[in-house]
């Protein structure tokens, strides 16, 4: 089992495809604790992603994860276009040394932490990142991680990002983008041979 | 009674642009502006704030300005208007956002002004 | 060497609005900015600062934004450019103001970033 | 000797001739210590004074006052609007009680002060304002008394508005409000009948 061009894609299709799916949902989110428009913005960005890697089909896994970090960077436009595609940009780096996927989202994740300053625990999607690539570099990682992680930053007050303008109300809230970051794990364990 | 907020910078895009940014954390927060002098040169009309302040659907405004001249031509729009207008020196596009934010969330405004605090820089 | 600013702001009427504020008192400053997404929408985008990096004629950037989203496009376009950015967490419109006004004045960077440090509010 | 709705538009057409020779002036000297629109803003500001007051003759003095206030506060645009204004603004309220200079300028001093929050030093024209409405009141206003005061600012370190900015760098300039603020004087001086 091992990362390759061709699962990493269908990896990406596949988060593609919930992110379209729950577009609205994730919009929602980020309502009563942001501006309400990370599902549009995700979407925008994973069109990118897949135009990207259709228009010119990676040799090496190294070039996918560039042009996957490329796509969100440029056509995100909130906070999770540089937070996603500098997580993916460590990703491509690493990958030209391993493709253990436990090196790779730790890289991903440290990236994520460094672009935006927040820690475990201030309600964003570091709050997904960290734990679950911690259990990837342990080798076991379920959906009942993920919706742990994901469901966990209902209860923080957030830190940073829009909704740390709201303090103390933000709690009782889904963080957005740590929902969006689980659709991503979860599109992981689903595609058959990378784990 | 209703919370709203009035923006006023010297420059007409930059009045025009803010409430663009507080519209997406506080679509039901009334937001009014006024930029530039009468003429829409860079500057500030008291007049066009009087009449911000009465357009504002908002009966108690918090209002927030770019310079200091602004400021005495929002003093003087303060003194003229019936509603209760706070004026605050802080940080315009930052402290609007922040307020904006707040409000939409229903957040009592002693608890809003505790959190401008911070972002007095004027 | 020469000094400039370049302006990021999550609204394009922003990001052109406040260089005419600056330009009133700094006409000789050079002034880039970014505004907006790709597409004009509400954001920032990476490419555009890198290309107000860019364009702009001096080769040691002073760079202030509006929130928190823009200064990580902001530090991913620093990171690209070859230029040397200095990125403040500082009151956007009123430090880009100060700034200006000093720039054009000839003050030393130091000196500039004394008189930045009370308008730092991010 | 007083001050009538006549002398008082000859004064201020006296002001407005001067404003409209040294606007080039005005606005040089704003522009290593400001944004360079002085002249501009009280040309503007004078123009809609003089085109109130021919468009609707006042009856009282009060009414002269007022109108001038409004004209100022509508059109200059720059921090001397509401300054001036609210200096015409409060001759407005004391001409109710009183047509002696002394008490007049002392409230419009008064006001400016208000309005901008500046002091005696500070650079500004509460330099011009605060001496020469003091020398009204002992009876004894001078041209060198206008320069004595206008010249003084030269020295000082601007404390309010945007020559603030510059702090020490504004040592060395005079201070445009503080010139246009001379002109009024000198106007006021050399109108025949008022002093
Ligand atoms: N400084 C940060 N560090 C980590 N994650 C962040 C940070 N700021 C925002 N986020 C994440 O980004 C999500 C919001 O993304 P999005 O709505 O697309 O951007 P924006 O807030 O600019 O509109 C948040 O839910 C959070 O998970
Ligand atoms: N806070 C203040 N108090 C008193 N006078 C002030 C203040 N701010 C500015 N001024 C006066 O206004 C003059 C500048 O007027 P002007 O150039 O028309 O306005 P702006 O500075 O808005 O462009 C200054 O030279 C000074 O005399
Ligand atoms: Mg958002
Ligand atoms: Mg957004
Ligand atoms: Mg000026
Ligand atoms: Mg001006």
């Amino acid at each position: 089992m091992a990362l390759t061009v061709d699962n990493l894609t269908e990896w990406i299709n596949s988060f593609a495809q919930k992110v379209n799916d729950q577009k609205d949902y994730l919009s929602e989110l980020d309502t009563p604790i942001g501006d309400g428009d990370h599902g549009n913005n995700m979407a925008r960005g994973v069109k990118a992603v897949q135009e990207s890697l259709e228009n010119k089909k990676p040799a090496e896994l190294t070039d996918a994860f560039k042009q996957i970090a490329m796509a969100l960077i440029s056509k995100v436009g909130g906070a999770s276009g540089p937070l996603y595609g500098t997580a993916f940009l460590e990703m491509a780096k690493k990958s030209k040394d391993t493709t253990d996927l436990g090196e790779l989202f730790a890289a991903a994740n440290a990236g994520i932490k460094k672009r935006g300053g927040a820690q475990v625990g201030d309600k964003t999607m570091v709050d997904v990142w960290e734990p679950l690539s911690d259990q990837l570099a342990q080798g076991s990682l379920a959906q009942e991680d993920i919706d742990k992680a994901v469901n966990g930053t209902r209860g923080l007050v957030a830190k940073k990002g829009r909704a740390s303008y709201l303090g103390d109300r933000s709690v009782g809230h889904l963080d957005p983008g740590a929902m969006s970051s689980g659709y991503l794990f979860t599109a992981l364990i689903e595609t058959e041979g990378i784990l | 009674m209703t919370l709203g907020i009035t923006i006023v910078s010297h420059v007409p895009e930059i009045a025009e642009g803010l409430p663009k940014l507080l519209k997406q954390v506080a679509a039901d927060v009334p937001l009014t502006f006024a930029g530039g002098t009468d003429d829409g040169d860079i500057g500030t009309s008291m007049e066009k704030i009087s009449q911000a302040f009465t357009d504002n659907s908002a009966d108690e405004i918090l209002a927030f300005y770019d310079l200091g001249s602004a400021k005495m031509n929002l003093e003087m729009a303060q003194e003229m208007s019936d509603k209760t207008i706070h004026l605050y020196d802080t940080a315009l596009i930052e402290s609007a956002y922040t307020a904006a934010s707040l409000l939409q969330a229903d957040v009592p405004l002693n608890d809003i002004e505790e959190q401008l605090k911070p972002l007095k820089i004027k």
